[in-house]
């Protein structure tokens, strides 16, 4: 037994520091909670904003070190900070920052009231941002699973029949992919003797595939398991259901970081499959990507409840996001990420938009809280909301010069740089069916009268300071994009192009 | 007496998962649905310590460890879920909750 | 100023339209007015200011805007966008002036002012990104239009227009991308600059495909047969001033991206292709004159003839010399006029009676005597009467293709035969016989705003169909331009044979594209 | 002398704006006399220039500005005064100022009184550009200006159904031509690279004969529909829908002899392609007979008048088929005075009969329309030709020319149709004049024309009587000096005046008949009892060989039918109905499959797991293709993949 003697230096603890901001802050909440109960929400709020931007700050300075000095390896080499770590990283604290204050509502909402919610929030972030921080199966795994856990638990704190509903309903299946991820890491690891994905794809490089079958069968429960995560066909039958049950910010709050962070693990996952060119895998994601953003779009077309709509199209957004692990180039990486960047920004302003007009109770005679009906001749009564909205369903539908048009048009570009024509076509054709059924809430807010059942003071009920801010800030971001995209591609190309992706 | 090899504690693992899967796709009791996915995450974990026993180091046995916990964490959760979820219906059956569809 | 001019010509009206927000809604038309003078004196300007003599652009402006990626801010006018951009401001102008009393004026107003900023846009942006943001918003404030003010079956006519031009112009972006790519594996940098493309030779393979995906987004733009079924729908159901602007100005935005993307840079596609199209274009003729000769209401006849009108104008286009593509080009503003006043003087009558029923009518000519002539000029002016805008134009289109093909030109001809059928029928349905009905006996006449409207167009008609050349000088020396490009750049000796030598030096770099397949 | 051409061309349109500003107020006589005024500015002006013409034999050339131009092609608004144009010029100006003058007092009662003389006007204007612009585009915009103002006039009383549809068949039938017109024009054009007459001419004879056949094709085709050759003739008689003035003026004397004109200036062309030449012949010819043919029985004296029009067209075309451009140009002139005058007469008869245009129902105007007689009859004694009077010169000229050039079948028929012509005209004088009254019964009080519309016929009275022995000589100096220049003389003499004679002979015979047929006792009404209306023949030329009705049943409902089925079949069952079917598709689609979303957590769970064992099969079976995945990639990178 000769004694274990690390230096502290090696261990390179700095790399932790992003993550281990938001959880001392989770801690932090519930300790004051213990010392003195009964604080309002806004404090919650603003504690974990402040921590939010700690966390923001520390990436800030890790890029820094990425620029000079690259990739860093910590902590027994189990961290992994390279440029998607930090990028994702971005997306979600960013997304968690504006997503906060969401909270702030005029009505209150019983998850509000509880500390639990801000801590378990902070939870899942640092969850999530372990998750993409390494290339170890086993700290993806936990990562994930506390993320996962943590999200169950605040959909479900809703408090409502549906999301209580829906967070069974996700937690089955979440369970259900646990199983799935592990079986799949347990296959590489009898296959490889390794839990490193970078060990694991020289193992295999080494002996050039030999047993090619089982290394399929390894990817086939991973991609199973991450096509839960990013609800890709024809796993994603839970998203609908979970967008329905949890509150508005909460479904776009979904929409946007669990699926950052099972991005960044499956590009970590499948792209050295793809550049080892391993036919199969791009058979199967070719399809995958192509069934899921058709059918999601064919799906949100017949839709009746508009936040159901936007959950659909998110599924669709995935799918077209996805073809970017299938090029897998440098571009497509980078487009990834820009697109996901803008993506946020528009989608969390549409759910924000939808949660301004969350009544407290079901409207009378309806089955859903956000029906169509609801917004017709919504121009009329609240013309600026409704020009907001329009704003972001346009962007949604991928008009130009709105910020999600910029990130379709780098897509699909890098789609042909990598040589996938019909591939952009399809995505081409298939903005065009979204166009649809984004126009269709155009149509009611525009087009139709208002109807006697819902005031102006309904559809904007809830309607606060905080939540004219991140909704404007968010369609300032819509507008505006396309002075912002030149930094970020710069910024994202080559954070993407120096961890060599 | 035949000598037992990784092979057959492999399989022994997959059977074990297959009787997971079929579990949870038949179960529509929630509590049951809840020991198939333990079920699916045990044999895992068989595999695990076989295969990290057979390679000759400790990172199956870790992850086996860490898929544990995670197990245990996710009971637990999942139990308080089942729990509010009864006390709001008094029936733990899949079939009644379906209010969202389409 | 002059060097940032068409920025300002584009973005005043967006500009002011967002302080249009602010003004009451009483004194929005005062407003919106005084708004489009102002723009229509800039475009003037910018006429007066144009070298007529340069055969290139002019007042370039170039931003860069994501470099990274080649999108650069770059607008630029030669003489074939400059009457077209004169156009959109000028009906807009009239547009406003002649709105008849619709509810909530104000939103139509800002609308309005919208709309031609995209109109601008389009027509003077000289990157293809820019030119596609422009391209695409362009629908919105026209989706608006038709949806919010137009008749009963408006939603289903608005995002019908909306849905097919968008899956159109979508495949189109696959083009533009594409092209970008190509160009960048030839030189080696992205870039979106439509001049920079010109330059390019691209191997003919190459050619057909990229052709074909422009052509989708044109064809449905403009719109050819058999994609032009949104059309009778939007025209139909939009309110008179949504018709106006659609056939004046946003029609042209197909025909106008023929000339300036397929044309110079698919020479040898557009050879390849010259025969489809131009049969394309003759079903277009003849069969929407038939189509609109049997409509009921006058309306849809405008609305048919306008597309028949446009198959004239693609048959010039594809006649690639210059006789014809200058009278394409010359047809694209004398149709935008004379369809204008067509549709305005339906609205006219629709405002009086509220049907465009051609049943409904009948000796008007007795009971408006005023309106029955300007009605009768635009008539004589669409079926092509010589001394009208519209006879040159489509004098040229035809004597252009009339060099590529003897017979598809004697089968286009027919034009001026059925367009003056289906004219005539509905002038006579109109305006002669007894006054059967009622509530047509004393009809008040045109009066003073919609003679604001109409006479400029009347004596615009007359004009220019008497001394084209103050308009046709210019667009002749930059169509010589295009053609010779298109000559030298051209691969197969079809192509060449095709297109004719000017013999004018038009400097265009061999890229090593020829390697590329 | 620049200045008299631009006063001959524009008095006119000066006079059509003046009269137009007062076109929608009521009828104010200053108006016609100033517009009248006008147009005798323009044939003074016409005169001089004539004068100028003779005097130095030179003509005058002038390009006012640039009309269309680009590329290669400059077209100018160039006109040229030479022998041909100023001759047409003459004709047209001197008949249009006397058509104005009658046209004061005939329209006198109509409340379009001012309309009617800014549309003349107009009228005058747009053929003044066509006979003296001196390239083909500027011809084309004559051309097509002289069918608007065809088309407004026919159509002037707009309120009668039968006028305004007359109209428009005038219109588009002119249009069917005019697309013939062009497509000659564009050939013209690609081929000598101009359009100048002058200098197409010069490069014509370089071409082949092919080229030059088409192009006189098409360009004849355009001279047909202005010209009312078969089988574009019907709208000429419906063409009397408008007022009688507008029939004397355009229907008679000068748009229709447009085609005539053309060919004429065209020479050079024809000259190239006598095949072309002698077809045009022999078509004048077919449409002599043929318009004489229906002449005959028909009951409507303005009728009877325009198919005599069209079958004096007939032999101007053959004529000038023949070559004998100069005898063409020299009947069209003839036959415009006395066939103009011939219109004004009827159109007296008309105005004493209120618009009644059945000879039959008249009968013995003579005693109270006396002037009127002797000038209808002296016209019509022209048309026969009967020595001295015009016809004789110039129409008989034609048979001259028709028999030296050995086409005896022409000469035979036309020789014929001269004996028609005599009969047809001398019917209705006789039924019109003479014979008993049988007006009054219907209750008509018939009364002379007004003084000055009787002066105003005057001139062209005499211009019939004199324009042929005296005119002749001068003319053929005069225009020779552009056309061909050959002498039509039968060098035999007792040829010579066996055929001359012969013809006066039968002509005075076929006279008599007519008389003698229709100033007896017994003429009634027809009212479609009589055998001979019962007979076949008579149905034919009554129905004018039945071709008005072909076209309306094998043409014009076809295409109505045609244009309802793409309508309504093709555009909206076919077309749309696709597009749309597209979207409801995808929409289907998606109700169809929105099932799979049960909402049930087991059936959702099951989704997974099925997801999971299709890509596990999957993978199996590649992982047992493994080996073969090299084909797979091919087959694959089709996809793009």
């Amino acid at each position: 037994m000769n004694p274990v003697d690390i230096s502290i230096e090696s261990l390179n603890l700095v790399t932790l520091a992003p993550m281990l901001i938001p959880i001392v802050g989770a801690l932090f909440i519930l300790i004051i909670d213990m010392i003195k109960g009964g604080l309002d929400r806004s404090l919650y709020v603003m504690l974990s904003l402040l921590f939010l931007f700690m966390d923001f700050a520390a990436l800030l300075n890790a890029s820094d070190i990425f620029t000079q000095s690259g990739t860093m390896m910590g902590v027994f080499d189990v961290m992994l900070i390279d440029g998607l770590a930090i990028l994702s990283q971005f997306i979600i604290v960013g997304a968690s920052i504006l997503f906060i204050p969401l909270v702030l509502t005029n009505k209150r909402f019983h998850e509000s009231s509880y500390p639990e919610f801000f801590a378990l929030f902070l939870f899942m972030i640092g969850g999530f941002q372990f998750m993409v921080a390494t290339d170890n199966l086993i700290l993806i795994f936990v990562g994930l699973e506390t993320a996962s856990l943590a999200l169950y638990t605040l959909i479900a704190m809703h408090n409502r029949d549906r999301s209580f509903e829906a967070a069974v309903k996700y937690f089955t299946m979440g369970a259900l992919a646990a199983g799935f991820y592990s079986f799949g890491s347990m296959i590489l690891y009898a296959l490889t003797g390794s839990v490193e994905i970078n060990q694991i794809a020289q193992v295999l490089e080494a002996d050039n595939y030999a047993n090619i079958g089982f290394v399929l069968i390894g990817v086939v429960f991973l991609l199973a398991s991450f096509g839960f995560k990013l609800s890709l066909l024809p796993f994603h039958t839970w998203a609908p259901d979970i967008y329905e049950g949890s509150s508005a910010p909460m479904a776009g709050y979904m929409s946007i970081v669990p699926k950052i962070a099972a991005f960044v693990v499956s590009m970590r996952l499948f792209e050295f499959l793809i550049h080892s060119d391993i036919v199969w895998l791009e058979v199967i994601l070719y399809i995958i990507v192509v069934v899921t953003m058709t059918m999601a779009n064919i799906w949100a077309l017949v839709q009746t409840d508009v936040k159901r709509m936007l959950a659909y199209s998110s599924i669709s957004h995935a799918g077209f996001v996805m073809a970017a692990i299938l090029i897998a180039t440098t571009q497509a990486n980078s487009a990834l990420f820009l697109y996901w960047i803008l993506f946020s920004f528009t989608n969390l302003g549409s759910f924000a938009m939808l949660w301004i007009s969350r009544e407290k109770n079901l409207p009378p005679g309806q089955s859903s809280d956000q029906s169509y009906e609801k917004f017709s001749g919504l121009v009329k009564t609240s013309p600026v909301a409704a020009s907001i909205m329009a704003l972001f369903m346009l962007s949604l539908a991928g008009l130009p010069p709105f910020a999600l048009f910029w990130g379709k048009m780098y897509m699909i570009s890098s789609a042909i740089t990598g040589g996938y024509t019909v591939l952009a076509l399809i995505m081409a054709l298939n903005s065009a069916i979204a166009g649809y059924y984004y126009l269709k809430l155009i149509v009611y807010m525009f087009m139709k009268e208002p109807s006697v059942a819902h005031q102006a003071n309904v559809n904007i009920g809830n309607i606060t300071l905080s939540l004219k801010t991140i909704i404007g800030i968010a369609a300032v971001g819509t507008i505006f994009a396309f002075l912002a995209i030149n930094p970020i591609l710069e910024f994202v190309t080559s954070f993407v192009y120096n961890s060599g992706y | 007496m035949m000598e037992i090899g990784l092979n057959h504690y492999l399989v022994l693992s997959t059977i074990l998962f297959c009787i997971g899967l079929v579990g949870v796709m038949r179960r529509k009791n929630l509590l049951m649905l809840f020991f198939a996915t333990e079920i699916l995450l045990n044999s895992v974990n068989i595999a695990f310590a076989a295969i990290s026993h057979f390679h000759g180091d400790l990172t199956g046995q870790m992850f086996a460890f860490f898929v544990i916990a995670i197990a245990a964490s996710e009971v637990a959760v999942g139990l308080g879920l089942l729990i509010v979820w009864h006390k709001r219906h008094n029936n733990i059956d899949l079939d009644t909750m379906s209010t969202m569809k389409g | 100023m002059l060097d940032h001019i068409l920025s300002i010509l584009i973005f005043f009206p967006a500009v002011a339209a967002i302080f249009g927000f602010a003004i009451h809604k009483d004194s929005m038309r005062a407003y919106g007015i005084s708004v489009a003078i102002i723009e229509f004196a800039l475009s003037l300007w910018l006429w007066f200011s144009f070298d007529s003599a340069v055969s290139g652009m002019q007042f370039m402006e170039n931003i860069p805007l994501i470099s990274s990626f080649g999108i650069n801010y770059i607008l630029g006018v030669d003489g074939i966008s400059l009457f077209i951009i004169i156009l959109a401001s000028f009906f807009t102008m009239i547009g406003i002036a002649s709105l008849s009393d619709v509810k909530d004026v104000k939103n139509m107003i800002i609308t309005l002012l919208f709309l031609q900023m995209t109109m601008v846009g389009v027509f003077a942006a000289l990157d293809a990104i820019v030119f596609y943001i422009f391209w695409e918003l362009s629908l919105v404030p026209m989706l608006y239009i038709i949806g919010a003010w137009g008749g009963p079956l408006r939603i289903y006519a608005s995002v019908k227009f909306f849905l097919y031009t968008f899956a159109g112009s979508l495949v189109m972006l696959v083009g533009i991308l594409f092209m970008a790519y190509f160009y960048y594996q030839a030189t080696g940098i992205w870039s979106f600059a439509i001049l920079e493309w010109y330059r390019l030779v691209l191997p003919e393979s190459f050619q057909l495909w990229l052709f074909g995906a422009f052509f989708i987004g044109f064809a449905i733009k403009v719109p050819m047969f058999p994609f032009h079924t949104w059309l009778p729908y939007a025209h139909g159901q939009a309110p008179t001033i949504g018709s106006v602007i659609l056939a004046a100005i946003l029609l042209k935005m197909g025909t106008y991206a023929f000339i300036r993307f397929s044309l110079p840079l698919f020479p040898d596609a557009s050879v390849f292709f010259m025969f489809p199209i131009a049969i394309l274009a003759i079903i277009m003729i003849i069969y929407t004159a038939m189509v609109a000769y049997a409509q009921k209401d006058i309306k849809q006849v405008v609305a048919y003839s306008s597309v028949s009108h446009m198959g004239v104008i693609i048959l010039g286009t594809f006649a690639l010399n210059v006789e014809g593509i200058t009278g394409s080009i010359f047809l694209m503003i004398a149709h935008g006029v004379v369809s204008g006043a067509l549709f305005i003087l339906v609205g006219v009558i629709y405002d009086r009676r509220k049907t465009k029923m051609m049943s409904e009518f009948g000796g008007l000519a007795s009971v408006m005597p005023i309106y029955a002539t300007i009605f009768g000029l635009m008539l004589m002016a669409s079926v092509g009467m010589p001394l009208t805008i519209n006879f040159v134009g489509e004098f040229l289109s035809l004597l252009g293709f009339y060099q590529q093909s003897q017979t598809l030109t004697i089968l286009a001809g027919i034009a001026i035969i059925v367009g003056a059928i289906y004219m005539l029928t509905a002038y006579k349905k109109m305006f002669f016989g007894e006054v059967t009905n009622e509530k047509n006996k004393n009809l008040p006449d045109v009066n003073k705003r919609e003679m604001v409207a109409l006479l400029p167009l009347a004596v615009i008609t007359i004009w220019l169909g008497i001394y084209p050349k103050p308009v046709l000088e210019p667009i002749n020396n930059s169509v010589e331009s295009v053609v010779q490009l298109m000559h030298d750049k051209a691969i197969s000796e079809e192509a060449k044979k095709r297109i004719p030598n000017l013999n004018k030096g038009v400097e265009i770099i061999q890229t090593p594209a020829q390697e590329v397949n | 002398m620049e200045m008299f051409l631009y006063i001959a061309l524009f008095a006119p349109l000066v006079g059509s704006l003046f009269a137009g500003l007062f076109g929608a107020s009521k009828k104010k006589l200053f108006v016609g006399i100033i517009s009248s005024f006008f147009i005798f500015v323009s044939f003074v002006a016409s005169s001089i220039l004539l004068s100028y013409v003779l005097k130095t034999g030179s003509s005058i050339q002038v390009e006012m500005m640039t009309w269309m131009a680009t590329g290669d092609l400059y077209i100018p608004f160039g006109f040229v005064v030479d022998q041909i144009s100023v001759t047409m010029m003459m004709v047209v100006t001197l008949v249009s100022t006397i058509v104005h003058v009658y046209a004061i007092g005939y329209m006198d009662h109509d409340k379009g009184f001012n309309r009617f003389f800014s549309y003349l006007s107009a009228f005058v204007f747009s053929m003044m550009i066509l006979v003296m612009s001196d390239n083909f585009a500027g011809l084309f915009i004559g051309w097509e200006g002289v069918g608007l103002c065809s088309w407004l006039l026919i159509g002037f009383w707009y309120h009668k159904e039968s006028a305004t549809w007359a109209a428009n068949e005038a219109f588009i039938m002119n249009r069917i031509a005019d697309l013939g017109m062009l497509i000659g024009i564009f050939l013209v054009y690609w081929n000598t690279g101009t359009l100048q007459y002058t200098e197409a001419f010069a490069a014509m004879p370089g071409l082949d004969t092919e080229t030059l056949t088409w192009i006189g094709i098409f360009l004849f085709i355009g001279a047909m529909g202005k010209s009312a050759q078969f089988p574009l003739h019907t709208w000429l008689a419906d063409a009397m829908e408008g007022p009688t003035p507008v029939s004397a003026l355009i229907h008679a004397a000068t748009m229709v002899t447009a085609g005539v004109y053309l060919v004429v200036r065209s020479n050079e062309l024809y000259a190239l392609i006598p095949h072309i030449g002698l077809f045009i012949a022999s078509l004048g010819a077919f449409v002599a007979i043929f318009a004489a043919t229906m002449a005959l029985v028909n009951r409507d004296i303005k009728r009877v008048i325009a198919y005599s029009t069209l079958s004096q067209l007939g032999y101007m075309f053959a004529a000038a088929g023949l070559g004998a451009y100069w005898v063409a140009l020299f009947h069209l002139m003839a036959h415009a005075f006395f066939k103009a005058l011939l219109f004004l007469g009827a159109g007296n008869v008309m105005h004493a009969m209120h618009d009644e245009l059945d000879p039959f129902k008249m009968g013995g105007l003579g005693k109270s329309m006396k002037t009127t007689m002797i000038l209808m009859t002296l016209a019509s004694v022209a048309l026969a030709g009967i020595f001295p009077l015009a016809g004789f010169f110039s129409k008989d000229l034609i048979l001259e020319v028709a028999f030296i050039d050995q086409h005896f079948i022409i000469y035979g028929v036309l020789l014929l149709t001269a004996g028609l012509t005599a009969f047809y005209s001398f019917r209705i004088i006789a039924l019109i004049f003479h014979g008993e009254d049988r007006h009054t019964a219907l209750g008509h009080h018939p009364h002379e024309a007004y003084k000055f519309m009787l002066w105003a016929m005057a001139p062209l009275l005499v211009l019939a009587i004199i324009s042929g022995f005296l005119f002749k000589g001068g003319f053929f100096e005069m225009v020779t000096q552009l056309l061909p220049a050959t002498e039509y003389h039968i060098d035999n003499a007792a040829t010579y005046w066996t055929i001359t004679i012969g013809t006066q002979i039968f002509v005075l015979l076929a006279i008599y008949f007519a008389y003698k047929k229709y100033m007896c006792k017994s003429i009634k009404i027809p009212d479609g009892t009589s055998a001979m209306e019962n007979s076949f023949k008579y149905k034919l030329l009554i129905n004018q060989y039945y071709i008005p009705h072909f076209y309306e049943e094998y043409l014009v409902k076809p295409y109505r039918a045609l244009s309802t089925i793409f309508w309504e079949k093709v555009d909206n069952k076919i077309v749309d109905a696709s597009v749309d079917g597209i979207a409801k598709i995808i929409y289907s689609s998606g109700e169809k499959t929105r099932g799979m979303q049960s909402g049930n957590l087991s059936t959702m769970l099951k989704w997974m797991v099925a997801g999971l064992v299709i890509l596990l099969s999957l993978a199996v079976v590649f992982g047992l293709a493994a080996r073969h995945s090299v084909e797979i990639t091919t087959i694959l990178s089709g996809l793009g993949v």
